[in-house]
């Protein structure tokens, strides 16, 4: 499931949603990111994420896709914002369950690994030195591209 | 046709989203992004070095050697920076 | 933190106390583990743990040595039930926050690899045909030995 | 010395903790456990196979030849299945 949205999210809520009443998951693995309030040693004041609506969806769905490919997965849940966010709000959350632990450890890493480089977010960043737009960092793409090596599951 | 502009790409052309009347000899993205590049200061600022920008067509990521046709939604970005 | 309970605990309310009001935390990474009611084809009506009080919290409190020594993490917590569980029941919990969302990830799964055969935890499974105790998998003990070989972090 | 077993070789030996006094000659774990299979079917059927017996000598683990003191606390159990 994904959802792209302006408003906050609970994770205990998000969480128990994929859990509760199931007893055939044997494995919740999840990832939350957050705003820092530091970046390239400058004070952040707000971090606005900017998307393309309609192809965010899309690339979601596409990655939420190809995990499931990839490993034994039950629920798939990516929620992403967008707008103006504060230092110490949440950004994103990936969660997702499985009869196996590996998998649903690995296939969050996967997740948050492959929308940082391939969903259409851009973000802003406002100091008090101005704003400035974050630049893409080569260490991203190398996490997202050691996914597509074929390894052994 | 209609063109969209996120990050960096659509700050300094100034806009988000325009549609334009392409001349019929561009068909692929490449001489799109030279045609626009012509149009002003900004857009020349904003695509002048075709390694930082990302392009998708229709909402599907693409190359610069894509094709396209006057019906299609071309956007143009640098990288992406989710997550 | 280490906690060693017979309770259930709540994944939203533990999730939070990492996170709530700082400004630091760039990631968030958790596992749970439940209890699944299938194990080995056979319908499992509940789990009994039974641990090694006193060590366990020793054996659980140097894991955590072990990945603050590896990643550079802010908060660590551990929390992992004893007693007698039914499907669908949590087990135990891990989270790490960081600055940086690999060192989150990659500790969480350092963190489930090794209690799971380092921390003094054994389960008793019950079904139709009686009670059994669970086997050690070698599938676990070679995932916590491939973090001990030297990899760059 | 206070011994403790848990899991099947608790199990199995038919108690989880017991006192016992050691002959002076048994100054290691390899030794104690030899010594325990003599004390009866529950024993021997527990300690039968040393590869899956694990120990532990004040709480920490240790190899089959550690040495132990009277006054130690040593556990043996199977492998672990935490998690």
């Amino acid at each position: 499931m994904i959802r792209v949205q302006e408003q906050d999210f609970d994770i205990g809520t998000e969480l128990a949603s994929l859990t509760d009443g199931k007893t055939t998951v044997g494995g919740l693995g999840c990832f939350v990111g957050l705003v820092r309030d530091m970046a390239n040693d400058e004070q952040i004041s707000s971090m606005t994420l900017e998307h393309y609506p309609g192809m965010t969806e899309k690339q979601l769905e596409a990655i939420e896709a190809k995990a499931r490919d990839r490993w034994p997965l039950q629920d798939v849940l990516i929620i992403h914002r967008y707008g103006r966010l504060e230092p110490g709000d949440r950004i994103v959350l990936v969660a997702t369950t499985s009869a196996h632990r590996e998998a649903a450890l690995e296939s969050c890493h996967f997740l948050i690994d492959w929308l940082k480089t391939k969903a259409p977010f851009w973000k802003l960043e406002a100091s008090e030195t101005g704003e400035s737009w974050v630049a893409a960092r080569d260490a991203d793409n190398e996490a997202a591209d050691r996914w597509s090596a074929d390894r052994p599951k | 046709m209609q063109l969209l502009y996120f990050g960096w790409v659509r700050t300094r052309i100034g806009i988000g989203r325009e549609t334009l009347e392409l001349p019929p000899d561009i068909a692929d993205v490449k001489s799109l992004v030279e045609w626009l590049k012509q149009r002003g200061d900004g857009y020349r600022e904003a695509l002048e070095d075709l390694t930082v920008i990302r392009v998708a067509v229709n909402q599907e990521m693409v190359d610069l050697d894509a094709e396209i046709a006057p019906g299609d939604e071309v956007a143009l970005f640098p990288p992406m920076t989710g997550g």
